[in-house]
């Protein structure tokens, strides 16, 4: 699947984005902090990939390059094999419309004075001559679509509940039948039972458009109950990326497994003695010339200090970071069944 | 000190277009040889005094020689007094600084205990009633409360001195008519400081400790909601001096106000560019130590 | 014809923010300034007297209620024996004006300055406006309407003119710092992602959003215009007679205070009421132009 | 049962009710006949959507409501005795020693003006205001290592803008626990941090409910978190709690449809179901809150009888209460 | 504050201090430089000039006690002996060929012109000096008494240079400087070597109150002595107020309207101009603006002045209907606009003759000038048919009329009165001259090239405990001014 060409809807190699930064001191040299150093996965047309990672570990970061608001330091974001910062104007367009957007913030991610039409509608303003009675017919089909209805049309922002604004925001990313949509922590800010009716309304939209998603997250069950395959992120780079089903049954980067050790349970009865990732996340001004993970690893040796391992794939469809890879497979109580 | 650096650096462009703006304005007003003859003095009397101040060149000549000399410290020579421009500025400058201060200083004695004591009874009447004075206190022309001021508290009820500034006592009308204003506009800027200061969390955290109310008041609450008004002080500095011209006048202080009104009356344009260039950089040198001041007080930059 | 509807019902929306919004203070305000207005547009037909017509034997008559005072002139005549009264109608008219067109100006340079600062922001384009607005806001107002009135003689139209360039950087200081912020709001990347043009951006997104608080300011600024013209017309620099203002007016009986004191007081009783009422009005205005802001809830499904 | 009849309660709160007064609106009442008790060295949980009233019920028992708040009915009595008849002076008296508080946010929770240490330290001297400035900072650079900060004594000269969001709740911990409280307010401690972070923390906050026995109440809308933690839970709708039950019985035997809506809304690692039941609409508006039971619009299980009966909340079982006119018999979860 | 003189042991005479409020600062303390009167008041104190006038106008000796014309172009002075200056250099010829010589040549002196016909001055010995003129002055004598032909000491003056000697002038007059507060006031102290005879006030303050409403309060207060130019409406309030009164007195300054006689404007039509003079009622503006504090006149050389004609002062032309009448039969049916350019200092008079003007069918639109702008506006002929001003005159002479020959304001143009001016400027004899003069002046009245309206008076509050009369000049000779009994 991996080597047909054709699926792959995008592509990121290589991709940099260092950020100079005034240091206080009186050091002339130009500090950066490399937010995202070196990242490399793909999508796969109609999948969801899902990233995971601490705060700060460069996914929004990354998002931003995908949805081209940053210049990247190095690397390139192949896109229906274009490259797409380097295209021509008009090219840039199409692929504008090719990639919508799902913010975190369902509060800041709306303009607070247009009206629910208005907002669903501005893509197609933007791209497309539409007539008005048209525009007023997407503008409804489009708020049908997430579950909004016709007298939601001339609502401001501000009279929507939470999930209602995340569904406006969705309604207008796919208001142009986009190839991928990025959803950066698009239902973190939301309560546990509409974060559900966000999710299903997600998976509804893919299964129905064929349509790609970057997912990402912090909570772990909501990623993995959507993505197909999932990345791990630390420190401004992918430790590991894999199916959904092989990370969590077979995690293999210590941090990976930290993580899911992390996950609170889903049943008093599941409390469990946990290995607790002691520290902090490094600093990403003064990265190391080793491991990122180095400082914060139970199974870290001398060579991780001064030796990166490179993100390789491993198995098939996995890939992972690292020197001295968890062995055992995670032991999961109760796959597959719930509370039964 | 990277900072002050860069902030010195960005000083010196604002200095340039303001001496621009000045000049252009002075040579636009024209010269000052009518004001300077007397009444009959004739067309030849005037050629010969506009040749003899060298008024004749032309506009960009005047201006890089303005500039030149300027850089020497030399800000031209007030036909009017016959004297330095800028030694005439900087000698009433202290008079116009002290009651700046004075007027400053009343402003912050009104201001912060009214402020504060608003946001704590918050839509009580005496919030409404603190609330109400400071804005009818702005919106009260200056010079009106001036006369009224003096009519009241030294002629009806002679318990302050008229005019001059030679004692203490001369300070008391003219730093309250100046202060006034300011102090209405921080006591609003000071109430809603709090106002805002005192939904943190971290003043619940503060009180969750068991602390005691007034000394949450005063060291969470008041400590944080200072630095908007500290920064408010450096924007509102000129505008200080801006009703220093008219309140001398009332008072009959003897400050850069009326030297600049007096320099306008005559026409005496080196009096005037000095007094608007030293002001400027007096103003910019305490935005400069405003923003060290609000540096030094928030650890969020000074550490950062 | 269903954007009419939807207008009319837009202005009916208002409308109802409008009462639904209403404080004593704004409402005061509103009504206040109204008042005002309408007696400005109004006033040559509703002038008891000649507000220019003078009769010298009449002068420093005191309003009716005092000793001396006559029915004809409710509040007195001034120091040349004018009608009190309709000198403070007509005096609206042009305070109003020097306010209203004054900041008019300012505002829009402010405005488009501040704009441009704030959006193409660090740039150099940001940096020279800047150094400009620096320079501008290093001199106190008053000191550069002074020196600006002298060079270009005092009068209506200079004053409005000089008032308003000098006073624009405010405007432009407080623009900027609105687009930075507003800029950088989720709602701006992602109409960025989308793959809008800048002109797109900024008059759909960034000036709507920046206008709320620039309109607060501005009408604040009306009222400091007010106060800059009656602290000219005291220096003796304001609007030239015959032209009236509330600040010549009060300047006309500065001398009288002690002896005829409804001169001046009536004038500086205007002054100050028109700008407690814009500055309540302002207030309010704020809370109005916030969508946010908004009583009761109908966030639930009908 | 047996337990809490030999030693009152740490703290018992009784059919409270808070209100908040809108500037010219009739007042809108936010915590509602609200009752639970806590014991030492237990962690209680309170669950519930964002609005439901969690925060509002925590700083009612704090004494620490904006203003606008205030409680207008019910008890809350702490180790035997009323609180809410204390003087204001008392009622301080009680923060800090008897019962302290960490807040949601650990950005916004901790004075960006001072040092860590003098913010530790000014908990410290208000306990022990006899104690030397120096025992004092050595007391508060203990506390720092009891929350397990590395680097106790550099920590401690910074400000809280120089610390991490999980470093700066683990001061936020340090000073709760300055005065020796016997009841910990945990108010949503770890809903800004990272898993990682978040599992550190909830150890920290389980260590010390052992250790010394210190009751707590966790306030949560994190159902895994719950179960991670509590003794007991408190699940909160619109201002009401609508069920209690120990954690066990609570995860095995809901029975309030919200609790189940809950639960069946929740992605876990554990579950492989292609689509999650989210519970339809949104939690109601507590100004216009709709008649009879609160939940009735968005209930799959209700009847005409719940659109105006308010339900009471019922004991069903030994310690698992119900605010339900029929509640969900057992099995039902299982059925559907 | 200032050295209070010390009263210990001594009984106080009241003589210690008088303070003098001025709307403005001195602006020099050089005599040579200054164009200002309020600074010239001041500075009389300090320096003598060879001659100066008396309170109503007469020159009188002041450092010279006999002068004479030997010719022409020639005047010889003997001067005062036993004069020294407050450094305790003696007085000399010498000093007067210095002093005089400095303001005839240094063209950078404001005062300059004014003594530009100056060509020399002779010492003929210690105490005689002769002044010789380029060619013949009549007014040398006014010229001389001015305070701008103060004597400043020759040695000293050089040794320090004018920096140095102006930051501590010395001159021969009844009170030495001491200091000059900027703004705020000047002390004189009393010389008590004074040639004439020992000074009466131990210390003199020229107070600097520029608000005129401030200036009152301080003189109710007790703050001053005198309060120069005050508001008219306060002069009821200043009598009736215990312990202060109103002094008043004619003073050098005649308000009048200049009406163009250039072609094309209004004004030209001499019928206008009749109109105009006949519509104002001079009595109603002095009466209700001034409250009496000025004469009505219809001539500018007013009683004082050399050259006056008394036949027109004190008098004015009012005949509204007479007017009106004018005007029609002139032709004027819907009435006349004439434009009237005003300096704004005098704004509420120009606002009455509006109101005036009205009456008979003259509408007037005015332009008010800032006072700083004035001058400029004049020279630059950029002002309207009709300039509403307020005129002085220093000289004290009918040479004041050369304002409306050849070239002028108001481009009238009259044969007979240049030719008059002409002579006039350089006739020696003074009674010819002063006839010259009155023909001019009965000319302007009947043309009308300008309308007098009248001559103000200054207005001083002045404290009981004092007796204080006003001067023509506007000069504070503060000798003059004694405690009351
Ligand atoms: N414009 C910027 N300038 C400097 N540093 C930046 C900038 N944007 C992001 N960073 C830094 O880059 C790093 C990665 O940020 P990013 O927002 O991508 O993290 P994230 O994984 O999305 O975190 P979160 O889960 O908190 O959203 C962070 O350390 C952040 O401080
Ligand atoms: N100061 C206040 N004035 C008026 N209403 C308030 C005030 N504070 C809170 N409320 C209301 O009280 C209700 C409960 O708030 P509370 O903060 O207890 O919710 P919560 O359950 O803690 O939610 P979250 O999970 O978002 O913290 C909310 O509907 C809120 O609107
Ligand atoms: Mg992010
Ligand atoms: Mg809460
Ligand atoms: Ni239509």
């Amino acid at each position: 699947m991996k080597s047909d060409p054709k699926n792959v809807l995008l592509k990121v190699a290589g991709l940099k984005k260092h950020f100079p930064v005034q240091k206080k001191g009186n050091k002339k040299e130009q500090q950066v902090v490399k937010a995202v150093d070196g990242v490399s996965f793909h999508v796969r047309a109609g999948e969801t990939l899902g990233i995971v990672g601490e705060s700060g570990s460069g996914k929004s970061t990354v998002a931003k390059l995908i949805m081209q608001l940053l210049q990247p330091t190095e690397g390139e974001v192949v896109f229906q094999d274009k490259d797409i910062f380097n295209q021509t104007k008009k090219q840039r367009k199409q692929t504008q419309k090719r990639i919508q957007m799902v913010f975190q913030d369902p509060y800041a991610s709306l303009n607070p004075r247009m009206t629910a039409k208005q907002i669903v509608t501005e893509p197609l303003r933007i791209h497309e001559k539409m007539s008005k009675e048209d525009l007023d017919k997407r503008a409804l089909e489009l708020l049908e679509e997430v579950g909004l209805g016709k007298h939601h049309l001339n609502r401001y922002p501000h009279q929507f509940s939470g999930g209602q604004r995340q569904r406006l925001s969705i309604a207008r990313a796919i208001a142009l039948k986009p190839n991928l949509i990025v959803c950066d922590e698009a239902v973190s800010a939301l309560d546990v039972s509409i974060q559900a009716q966000i999710l299903n309304l997600l998976k509804q939209l893919q299964k129905n458009y064929g349509i790609a998603f970057i997912f990402i997250a912090h909570g772990l069950p909501a990623v993995k109950h959507i993505s197909d395959r999932i990345a791990i992120m630390y420190a401004g780079q992918i430790v590991e990326i894999a199916d959904r089903d092989v990370l969590f049954t077979n995690p293999k980067h210590p941090y990976t497994k930290a993580l899911l050790d992390a996950v609170p349970p889903s049943n008093p009865r599941h409390r469990k003695e946990k290995t607790l990732v002691k520290g902090e996340p490094p600093s990403l001004m003064s990265p190391t010339r080793g491991c990122p993970f180095v400082s914060r690893c139970p199974n870290a040796t001398e060579g991780c200090h001064t030796n990166a391992p490179e993100l390789l794939e491993h198995e098939v469809n996995h890939h992972y970071a690292c020197h001295h890879p968890v062995q055992a497979p995670n032991n999961l109580e109760n796959i597959g069944g719930r509370n039964s | 000190m990277g900072y002050l650096k860069r902030s010195l650096l960005q000083i010196i462009p604002s200095l340039l277009i303001l001496t621009l703006i000045v000049f252009a304005l002075v040579y636009v007003a024209g010269d000052p040889v009518s004001q300077m003859l007397p009444e009959n003095a004739t067309a030849e009397d005037r050629a010969i005094l506009t040749e003899a101040l060298g008024l004749d060149e032309p506009f960009h000549i005047q201006y890089l020689q303005y500039l030149g000399d300027m850089i020497r410290g030399d800000f031209g020579t007030s036909y009017q007094y016959q004297e330095p421009a800028l030694e005439l500025v900087t000698e009433r400058l202290a008079a116009t600084l002290t009651l700046s201060l004075m007027a400053l200083s009343v402003a912050i004695f009104i201001s912060i205990p009214l402020g504060i004591l608003a946001a704590l009874k918050r839509n009580t009447v005496i919030d409404f009633l603190v609330s109400g004075i400071s804005v009818v206190g702005k919106a009260m022309p200056n010079f009106w409360i001036g006369i009224m001021l003096i009519l009241f508290f030294a002629v009806m009820f002679p318990i302050f001195p008229v005019s001059g500034a030679d004692s203490p006592l001369h300070f008391v009308l003219p730093s309250i008519t100046l202060g006034v204003a300011l102090a209405a506009e921080m006591t609003r800027l000071v109430r809603a400081s709090v106002l805002e200061v005192i939904e943190q969390e971290y003043v619940q955290t503060a009180r969750s400790k068991g602390q005691m109310e007034s000394i949450v008041i005063g060291k969470h609450v008041f400590l944080n909601s200072l630095i908007p008004v500290v920064t408010i002080i450096g924007l509102q500095f000129p505008q200080l001096i801006g009703g220093a011209i008219v309140v001398e006048t009332v008072f009959s202080w003897p400050g850069i106000g009326r030297l600049l009104l007096t320099a306008i009356e005559t026409s005496d344009m080196a009096v005037v560019q000095a007094i608007v260039f030293v002001i400027a950089l007096i103003t910019i040198v305490v935005n400069l130590v405003t923003d060290i001041i609000y540096r030094v007080l928030d650890p969020r930059i000074k550490y950062n | 014809m269903k954007h009419k509807i939807s207008f009319s019902k837009q202005l009916k929306n208002i409308g109802s923010r409008i009462l639904e919004l209403s404080t004593p203070l704004g409402m005061i305000g509103l009504i206040t300034v109204s008042i005002i207005v309408i007696l400005a547009i109004i006033a040559p037909w509703v002038v008891p007297h000649d507000p220019f017509s003078m009769d010298a034997t009449k002068r420093l008559t005191p309003p009716f209620w005092m000793d001396g005072g006559s029915s004809t002139y409710i509040l007195g005549t001034d120091h040349v024996g004018r009608d009190l009264l309709s000198r403070l109608i007509y005096g609206s008219r042009v305070s109003l004006l020097v306010g209203l067109l004054s900041v008019l100006i300012a505002g829009i340079i402010g405005l488009f300055l501040g704009l441009l600062s704030g959006y193409f922001g660090g740039s150099w384009i940001d940096q020279s406006i800047m150094r400009v607005v620096d320079a501008m806001l290093a001199i106190p107002t008053l000191l550069l309407v002074l020196v600006a009135i002298v060079v270009f003689e005092p009068g209506l139209v200079t004053l409005i003119l000089v008032i308003g360039l000098t006073s624009w950087a405010q405007y432009t200081r407080l623009v900027r710092g609105e687009v930075l912020s507003v800029k950088e709001r989720e709602f701006v990347q992602s109409a960025k992602t989308l793959g809008a043009s800048n002109t797109h951006i900024i008059s759909k997104h960034i000036l709507p959003n920046v206008l709320s608080s620039f309109i607060v300011v501005a009408t604040i600024g009306i009222a400091t215009a007010i106060m800059t013209e009656s602290s000219l017309s005291f220096l003796g620099l304001g609007v030239q007679p015959p032209d009236i203002t509330w600040g010549s007016m009060l300047n006309d009986g500065r001398n009288y205070i002690a002896t005829s004191w409804w001169i001046a007081t009536f004038p500086g009783l205007a002054i100050t009421v028109t700008v407690l009422a814009i500055t309540f009005l302002g207030d309010w205005l704020r809370d109005i132009l916030d969508p946010k802001l908004k009583k009761g809830g109908d966030d639930d499904d009908e | 049962m047996t337990n809490n009849e030999q030693h009152t309660p740490l703290l018992s709160v009784d059919h409270l009710v808070t209100e908040f007064s809108a500037k010219g609106n009739k007042s809108i009442t936010v915590v509602d006949d609200v009752s639970f008790t806590v014991n030492p060295g237990e962690i209680v949980a309170i669950v519930g959507e964002s609005g439901s009233g969690k925060s509002i019920t925590s700083q009612s028992i704090m004494g620490l409501l904006k203003s606008g708040g205030s409680i207008t009915n019910g008890s809350i009595h702490y180790q035997g005795s009323n609180i809410l008849t204390l003087s204001k002076k008392e009622r301080r008296q009680l923060r800090g020693k008897e019962m302290s508080m960490i807040f949601q946010e650990p950005m916004s929770s901790l004075n960006p003006m001072l040092r860590i240490k003098s913010q530790i330290a000014e908990a410290l001297r208000i306990n022990q205001p006899s104690k030397s400035k120096r025992e004092t900072m050595d007391n508060a650079i203990d506390l720092l290592k009891q929350v397990e900060i590395p680097d106790a004594e550099a920590v401690a000269n910074r400000f809280p803008h120089q610390l991490s969001g999980g470093m700066r709740q683990r001061v936020m911990i340090a000073i709760a626990l300055a005065g020796d409280p016997k009841l910990l307010i945990a108010d949503e401690p770890t809903t800004a941090l990272d898993v990682t972070t978040q599992a550190q923390i909830l150890a920290l906050i389980k260590d010390l409910n052992k250790r010394n026995g210190t009751g707590v109440i966790f306030i949560t809308h994190d159902l895994s978190v719950v179960a991670d933690i509590a003794d007991r839970v408190l699940v909160m709708y619109a201002g009401k709690i609508v069920e209690s039950a120990t954690v066990y019985d609570l995860f095995e035997h809901p029975q309030h449809p919200y609790t189940i809506g809950l639960m069946k809304a929740m992605p876990t690692l554990d579950s492989q179901v292609e689509e999650l039941e989210p519970i339809s609409g949104n939690a109601p508006n507590l100004a216009n809150k709709p008649e009879g039971c609160a939940f009735y619009p968005r209930c799959p299980f209700a009847t005409e009888a719940c659109l105006t009966a308010v339900p009471e909340l019922r004991t069903l079982e030994k310690g698992h209460d119900v605010r339900c006119i029929h509640p969900v018999k057992e099995g039902v979860l299982h059925e559907k | 504050d200032p050295d209070e003189p010390s009263t210990e042991g001594e009984e106080a005479s009241g003589y210690e201090l008088i303070t003098v409020a001025n709307p403005a600062d001195i602006t020099t303390l050089d005599p040579h430089n200054n164009s200002v009167i309020t600074t010239s008041a001041v500075l009389v104190n300090m320096y003598s000039k060879l001659i100066q006038r008396d309170a109503s106008g007469e020159i009188i000796p002041d450092l010279a006690t006999n002068w004479e014309k030997v010719d022409d172009v020639t005047w010889e002075f003997e001067l005062e002996e036993d004069v020294t200056f407050h450094n305790g250099d003696a007085f000399t010829a010498e000093d007067v060929k210095f002093s005089l010589e400095r303001v005839a040549t240094d063209t950078t002196l404001q005062q300059n012109s004014t003594f530009r016909e100056i060509d020399h001055v002779e010492v003929v010995d210690e105490h005689t000096v002769r002044v010789v003129t380029g060619e013949p002055d009549p007014q040398l004598l006014s010229r001389l008494s001015t305070p701008a032909a103060s004597i400043l000491p020759a040695n000293h003056f050089e040794e320090v240079g004018a920096d140095e000697f102006f930051d501590n002038p010395v001159g021969t007059g009844p009170y030495q400087f001491s200091a000059w507060e900027r703004d705020d006031h000047v002390e004189l102290v009393k010389y008590e070597d004074y040639f004439v005879e020992e000074p009466k006030w131990e210390t003199v303050h020229f107070a600097v109150v520029p608000e005129d409403s401030t200036r009152v309060s301080e003189l109710l207060t007790d703050g001053v002595d005198v309060a120069f130019n005050i508001p008219t409406a306060d002069m009821e309030r200043i009598d009736e107020n215990e312990g202060t009164h109103v002094a008043l007195a004619p003073i050098q300054r005649v308000i009048q309207l200049w009406l163009s006689t250039e072609e094309g404007a209004t004004t030209a039509d001499p019928a206008v101009r009749e109109a105009i003079d006949l519509a104002i009622d001079n009595q109603v503006i002095i009466d209700e603006i001034l409250l009496g504090s000025a004469t009505a006149t219809r001539t500018h050389v007013t009683p004082g002045n050399f050259g006056a004609d008394e036949s027109l002062y004190d008098t004015y032309l009012y005949d509204p209907e007479r007017a009106k009448e004018i005007l029609a039969e002139a032709g004027y049916k819907d009435g006349v606009t004439v434009e009237i350019s005003v300096n704004n200092y005098y704004t509420e008079m120009a606002e009455v003759v509006v109101g005036m003007l009205d009456e008979v069918g003259i509408t007037a639109d005015i332009e008010l000038i800032e006072q700083s702008q004035f001058a400029d506006r004049l020279f630059n002929e950029d002002l309207d048919e009709g300039v509403f001003v307020g005129w002085g005159n220093d000289m004290f002479d009918g040479s004041i009329l050369e304002l409306f020959k050849e070239d002028n304001v108001t481009s009238y143009s009259n044969e007979e009165v240049e030719a008059l001016l002409d002579e006039a400027a350089y006739n020696m004899n003074e009674e010819e001259r002063a006839a010259q003069y009155q023909e001019v002046q009965q000319i302007f009245a009947e043309e009308r090239p300008v309308v007098y309206l009248f001559q103000l008076e200054g207005r001083y509050g002045v404290n009981d405990r004092i007796d204080y009369t006003p001067r023509l000049d506007e000069l504070y000779y503060v000798d003059e001014i004694t405690l009351s009994e």
